[in-house]
């Protein structure tokens, strides 16, 4: 027994040795990389709570470069891809950042998904001067020379969401709900500017925290508040406990509808779709949008991840096509330096699967198409509503920034306009 | 007033379905297992991969969910926790890494996404759970909407607290579970097969924790981390019951249920949460020992 | 002579059940007093109650001419009073040295001890111990690696250096040997004196070793108080313990 | 001085000048993440203090780290040229703008309710103060009721556990004081003397080098004192303890104490090499994972638990960065904390001095056996 015992211990601490050596050897020696000149980083969570959005994120732009590659590749370069994992965790989004700036030296990273792990590799890329793109719908307020924005911001998920809730459904009393912090905060900021030119009123604004999942008192309220719609800015997982409490309060969507600005294609599929049947989402993109080239991308998109029932989004689609737009960007460059990037990235269009998008060539956000879909028995939204065109994206709009009046140009935040305003 | 009650009662309710387990895993074997929340998951997607692969309702789902955990619970009994009885701080900490070895194995499909293989109903993103008509939307009660699923899982929850009250104070595995609560070696010099009870007790406990998840996939999100947040509020209800006390559990989650939802009611949410941390800090420093206690191992 | 220890009609209940019931004993400056009882009879309450553990209900303590009564432990170890447990409880993971420096500090504030090392003074003092206690050649390991009857001693070395004007000794000679009884009997004896020292004790053998006066409790309260022989000829002690405690062997 | 107590200086030392060396032969990036792991480190250290040698076991460490990160963060987020260039006169964090009412007043003092909380950070020393003060202080409250009251064991677990978790919920709430879930990014430098310490500069790397070592060292004469052994008298026995004349809950209170100062102290050093602040700092499961690298360095060794925190995140960083391990990296921590409780119960440190002992114990056995064969030899030689 005993010896038996201590060959456990011996056994395990030679894993133990084992594991510890080659890491600690780790920084000291430097593998010698196939160096292709064309590498980007991608930096999204694989692990912790959040890999279950950004794994999909990761996935889709995984997708882009391969699709790069098979076709050749930028400039003729195979692109050559150094991923990281953000951990679902801030400090280590930090550190993966630096590690891919700093120690790998590389000008370009495409990932981020939640606005703190944005905020926490901002100023890793700031300090050095290098590109990050960023996919996800997010709430304005920012004007970085280092970031391309490739997400909704709330102009786009908003101007026309508001607006047509209370013309065409005819809502009057608005009900806000969102998750505590501050893309919520910012998107509600922005409704009660919209309500107000609208004439139309909100009769509360609550919050609860980030993947609370009782909703049993919040729905109450709702239900006694004598509102007629919901304007939900509930996000991640939260979302599928909403809706299901929703409907198993006895409310429906077809007396008071809600109507969301994050709920995508994931958490319906999560929830089932006949919790959410009858309610709307303002998105740019969806997945139900019926053009070949979205089908077409949605297959590939499925045969890549090899699961036939895989559902694509938003953030998803933003994910995939900044790829292109950086792609095309360097093919105008010639050059991959983030400097040369930064220029030639502004104004690039390109033929994304929802539709054309183009990257602003004073702020580097993204021309979006606005949309609005109401969710149907299958799963899927059917668009109701939609702009013709893609629209100018305003990172200050909750500030008086306009199409006229711009806040954020290719010269940096002009700080009068801002300061005028408080 | 009626309404904000039956809120109370039912997240007092889902406190208890989490808490039921760990009441008897931590209160009557000094194991504090992290892991616990991770059977609740586990739980949840044996629902998920129930209804995918076997074409299994909902309501099937619980005795299967059951069985899984259990015989789950009975391996980490076998492998870890039977080496650390009587270090409960260690219980604490390997129970801690077995929780995030059990949220990857989920998220890595057990190890085959490195092969390029998906089991549809595993992976890192969302699942869903179909819920039986029957059990969704809402009944009226006395001019009140009340909500049908909420008052399955208080039907739920009454009914196996009865289940375990009954095991443990009514049938010689219950006797014997008690006995090794309260003195383990002696309970072994009466013939007590110490080995045995703790394993079956362990595996009861992550057993309750399986039919929680399944629950819980009816009306929360099932994914890997999803099991995370729940053990945490499972412990503050069995320390603020009072360690091994069925009853003591019982009533500390019914209490800290209405705190949460008339709070949450009159005021909002974030605070709600707030004075439930502020009363069970206040409750274990005015009552160390808990709200109902004995003196155990 | 003075009175080192006073206890004036102590008594306290638990949940209506008089576990001690107005005690009265008066311990002379260097007196060694045995308490006898049978299970139950009140002893270890009594000592509980004296060292601060258990609150007393009625009546008062006085070490000395200092009243304390239902004071903390640390205090009434402060005033000059040690105390030994029945169920040893030593340092375990300290050595053994270390067990006795920690009883040496004489200085109980956290700040006057944030200093290195002790005085010559005291680690002489240790090593005496050390040697009167028979441990000197296991100083250096852990507590825990110590017999039972070592423990013991180990404890009663503690509160020898700890140097205490009253003791309180619950059973010293528990789980010993027949030797080790005697070796603890010659500890004992040797504190004569010196302390003030009251000893509960079930082991007639080593009582009659030790005892000079002998207070018996029964059922809570004081039922004989003497010297050897008249309480070994004492008709109602000879009924209440000798009796009941039939089955102690 | 006992041979092992020789030996276990000599790797306090052989530790400090290794880390003192190290960032000879390391890039930027190595040298500002191993400036963060050091900072890991000596939360090993803090841990150690508090479980291992006071028998306290706080699973609300993160809390003290958190306060002693945020208090620093707030000093630098108002030297960050980030304030001034959002529209205001005078430095006023960014955030506090984008949530201000239109119409309020771009002053500290009153763009919104408790902004003015804000206004003595704006010196520095302040903030650096106030990393120290506010951890120590929330701690002595902490536990003057906690000790007084003879809470032990997992029962004190459980109060800082539920402490953390509130305190963080309140500081995600009151988003328009402290930026809520983004926490406080975009922060300015720190300067001391006219020195800019630069996250990926040696300068931030010898601060926290230097402070861990002094750290290291202050621990180790702490619990060298009398108070320290005092103190692990009473992680063995309280109730010895106090009948000895000691006063239990002060020495915990004051280890307890000294543990969340070097914490807060952490904290400010993290951000230093991190560059912000979060509420994640505060998260339970931060807070556990620091109690387990203590636990795999070894609990009772404060360089153990020291090394233990700098190595496991070590691993962790190459583990996660190898391509194969990329996604599962997680399990093979989790499975690295099961196999060490297991099998290793002093961690890292318990195995190092069992090896030492082993090899000592051989050296004895080869000389006793050298001289019993050299005893042989001279006995055949005096043989005819």
């Amino acid at each position: 027994m005993s010896i038996k015992r201590r060959d456990v211990l011996r056994g395990a601490s030679l894993t133990a040795a084992g594991l510890l050596v080659p890491p600690l050897a780790a920084p000291f020696i430097r593998t010698a990389r196939a160096a292709s000149p064309v590498r980007v980083g991608v930096l999204f969570s694989l692990t912790g709570g959040l890999s279950i959005i950004e794994k999909s994120l990761s996935d889709a732009t995984l997708m882009a470069i391969s699709e790069i590659n098979a076709a050749g590749g930028v400039m003729g370069e195979k692109v050559e891809v150094v991923q990281e994992d953000g951990a679902s965790d801030p400090k280590t989004y930090n550190e993966k950042a630096s590690k891919l700036i700093v120690e790998d030296d590389i000008p370009t990273v495409f990932g981020g998904y939640t606005s703190a792990s944005r905020k926490a590799v901002l100023p890793v890329f700031e300090k050095r001067d290098r590109m990050f793109f960023y996919p996800t719908y997010y709430e304005g307020y920012e004007c970085s020379k280092n970031v391309v924005y490739t997400g909704a911001v709330p102009n786009q998920q908003l101007s026309n969401f508001i607006p047509w809730i209370v013309k065409t459904l005819g809502k009057k009393k608005f009900f806000i709900v969102g998750s505590n912090y501050i893309y919520p905060r910012e998107m509600s900021k922005v409704c009660k500017i919209l309500m107000k030119q609208n004439g139309a009123e909100w009769v509360a604004d609550e919050y609860l925290e980030l993947g609370h999942s009782e909703w049993g008192s919040m729905v109450n309220k709702i239900k006694n508040s004598g509102c007629d719609a919901v304007l939900s800015n509930v996000v991640g997982d939260s979302v599928v406990a909403f809706y299901r409490e929703y409907k198993n309060q006895g409310i429906s969507h077809e007396k008071l509808p809600i109507c969301a600005t994050v709920t995508s294609e994931i958490e319906i599929a999560a929830m089932g779709p006949e919790y959410a049947v009858g309610s709307y989402t303002s998105f740019p993109y969806f997945m139900a949008i019926d053009t070949p080239r979205n089908k077409a991308f949605v297959q590939r998109y499925r045969a890549f991840v090899k699961d036939p029932k895989a559902v694509t989004h938003h953030a998803l689609e933003s994910a995939y096509f900044q790829v292109f737009l950086w792609k095309q960007a360097v093919e105008k460059a010639k050059s991959v330096k983030p400097d040369a990037v930064r220029e030639a990235v502004r104004g690039q269009t390109y033929a994304a699967p929802g539709g054309d998008v183009k990257v602003d060539v004073d702020n580097l956000h993204t021309w979006l198409t606005p949309r609005i879909a109401q969710w149907q028995a299958d799963g899927q939204g059917k668009i109701v509503n939609a702009y013709p065109h893609p629209i100018k994206p305003l990172p200050y709009v909750a500030y008086g920034e306009t199409d006229t009046n711009l806040y954020c140009t290719s010269k940096g935040l002009d700080v009068a306009k801002l300061r005028a305003r408080h | 007033m009626l309404e904000i009650i039956f809120i109370g009662l039912s997240v007092g309710s889902i406190l208890l379905l989490v808490a039921l387990g760990l009441a008897i895993t931590y209160g009557a074997m000094g194991v504090i297992n992290m892991a616990h929340g991770e059977m609740v998951m586990l739980g949840a997607y044996t629902t998920v991969m129930a209804g995918i692969w076997l074409h299994l309702g909902f309501l099937a789902s619980i005795p299967l969910a059951f069985v899984v955990t259990a015989l789950v619970g009975l391996a980490i009994e076998r492998v870890v926790v039977r080496r650390l009885y009587g270090r409960l701080l260690d219980t604490l900490l390997a129970t801690w890494g077995i929780a995030i070895l059990l949220q990857q194995a989920v998220r890595l499909e057990f190890g085959l996404s490195f092969f390029g293989k998906h089991i549809r109903g595993l992976g890192p993103g969302l699942q869903n759970v179909t819920v039986p008509p029957a059990l969704t939307g809402a009944i009226m009660v006395g001019g009140e909407d009340v909500n049908v699923y909420r008052l399955f899982i208080i039907g739920v929850t009454a009914a196996l607290t009865a289940l375990t009250w009954f095991i443990m104070y009514r049938t010689d595995i219950g006797i014997q579970v008690r006995a090794i609560m309260r003195n383990p070696r002696m309970a072994a010099a009466c013939g007590v097969n110490v080995q045995r009870i703790n394993a079956l007790t362990f595996a009861y406990g992550s057993g309750l924790a399986g039919i929680a998840g399944v629950m819980m996939s009816g009306f929360k999100t099932v994914f890997p981390d999803m099991g995370t947040s729940m053990v945490v509020d499972g412990f503050l209800v069995v320390v603020v019951g009072g360690v091994g006390s069925l009853l003591g559990a019982v009533f500390s989650a019914g209490l800290l249920g209405q705190v949460d939802g008339s709070v949450a009611s009159l005021t909002n949410d974030v605070l709600a949460r707030a004075v439930v941390f502020g009363l069970v800090i206040l409750i274990i420093v005015i009552r160390p020992t808990g709200l109902f206690s004995f003196k155990g191992r | 002579m003075t009175a080192a220890l006073t206890i004036d009609g102590i008594g306290v209940a638990f949940a209506g059940f008089k576990a001690v019931d107005g005690v009265s004993l008066v311990i002379e400056e260097g007196e060694l007093r045995v308490l006898l009882g049978a299970n139950g009879a009140g002893k270890t309450t009594l000592m509980d109650l004296v060292s601060g553990r258990t609150r007393a209900t009625e009546g008062h303590v006085f070490l000395y001419d200092r009243e304390i009564t239902n004071r903390d432990e640390h205090q009434i170890a402060r005033a000059g009073l040690g105390r030994k447990f029945q169920i040893p409880s030593v340092f375990k993971e300290l050595s053994v040295r270390a067990n006795l420096e920690v009883a040496s500090c004489r200085n109980p504030h956290v700040f006057a001890n944030l200093r290195f090392g002790f005085s010559r003074a005291q680690r002489r003092r240790v090593d005496e111990v050390l040697a009167l206690i028979d441990l000197g050649d296991t100083a250096d390991q852990p507590a825990a690696n110590l017999s039972h009857g070592q423990t013991q001693w180990l404890e009663l070395g503690m509160l020898i250096v700890q140097d205490p004007k009253v003791l309180l000794l619950d059973e010293p000679t528990a789980g010993m040997t027949q030797a080790e009884t005697h070796k603890t009997a010659e500890i004992i004896k040797s504190l004569r004196g010196q302390h003030s020292i009251i000893v509960v004790e079930h082991d007639m053998a080593f009582v009659r070793e030790i005892a000079e006066r002998i207070t018996v409790l029964h059922l809570g309260r004081v039922l004989a108080e003497g010297d050897l022989a008249s309480i070994e000829t004492n008709e109602d002690v000879r009924r209440a313990y000798l009796g009941a405690a039939a089955g102690h062997g | 001085m006992t041979i092992q107590r020789r030996l276990d200086y000599l790797c306090y030392a052989i530790f400090i000048v290794a880390i003192l060396l190290v960032p000879l032969l390391l890039g930027d990036f190595w040298i500002n993440r191993m400036s963060k792991f050091l900072v890991y480190g000596m939360l090993g250290v803090a841990v150690s203090l508090c479980w291992g040698y006071a028998g306290i076991l706080n699973l609300g460490q993160g809390l003290f780290f958190g306060a002693g990160a945020y208090m620093l963060a707030m000093s630098l987020k108002l030297l960050s040229n980030t304030s001034m260039q959002q529209g205001s006169d005078t430095p006023v964090p960014d955030f506090m703008l984008w949530n201000a009412q239109p119409g309020a007043p771009t002053e500290l003092c009153c763009i919104n309710h408790g902004s003015w909380l804000w206004l003595p950070f704006q010196s520095q020393w302040f903030g650096i103060l106030m990393g120290i003060l506010l951890p120590v202080t929330l701690a002595l409250i902490l536990g003057l009721i906690v000790f007084r009251k003879r809470i032990a064991g997992v029962f004190v677990s459980i109060i800082t556990l539920a402490l953390v978790l509130l305190v963080r919920l309140v500081l995600i709430d009151a988003q328009p004081l402290t930026n809520g879930f983004n926490g406080l990014t975009d922060l300015g430098t720190l300067t001391i003397l006219g020195y800019q310490f630069d996250a990926y500069g040696l300068g931030t790397y010898y601060l926290i080098a230097v402070s861990l070592a002094l750290v290291l060292i202050g621990a180790r004469m702490l619990v060298e004192t009398r108070a320290g052994l005092i103190l692990q008298a009473i992680r063995d026995d309280q109730n010895r303890v106090r009948y000895l004349g000691f006063d239990v809950p002060v020495y915990q209170l004051f280890f307890f104490t000294v543990s969340a100062g070097i914490a807060g102290y952490a904290g400010m050093l993290y951000v230093v090499a991190a560059e912000f602040a979060s509420p994640t700092f505060m998260d339970l499961a931060y807070s556990i994972t620091m109690v387990v690298w203590a636990a795999v360095g070894g609990r009772a060794s404060l360089l153990g638990a020291c090394i233990g925190a700098i190595l496991i995140n070590i691993v962790a960083a190459t583990v996660s960065e190898t391509q194969s391990f990329m996604e599962a990296w997680k399990a093979v921590i989790g499975l690295v904390f099961v196999l060490v409780v297991l099998y290793l119960p002093r961690g890292l440190a318990g195995l190092a001095s069992d090896i030492g002992e082993r090899i000592e114990a051989r050296a004895a056995a080869r000389a006793a056996t050298g001289s019993q064969a050299a005893a042989m030899v001279a006995a055949s030689r005096r043989a005819p």
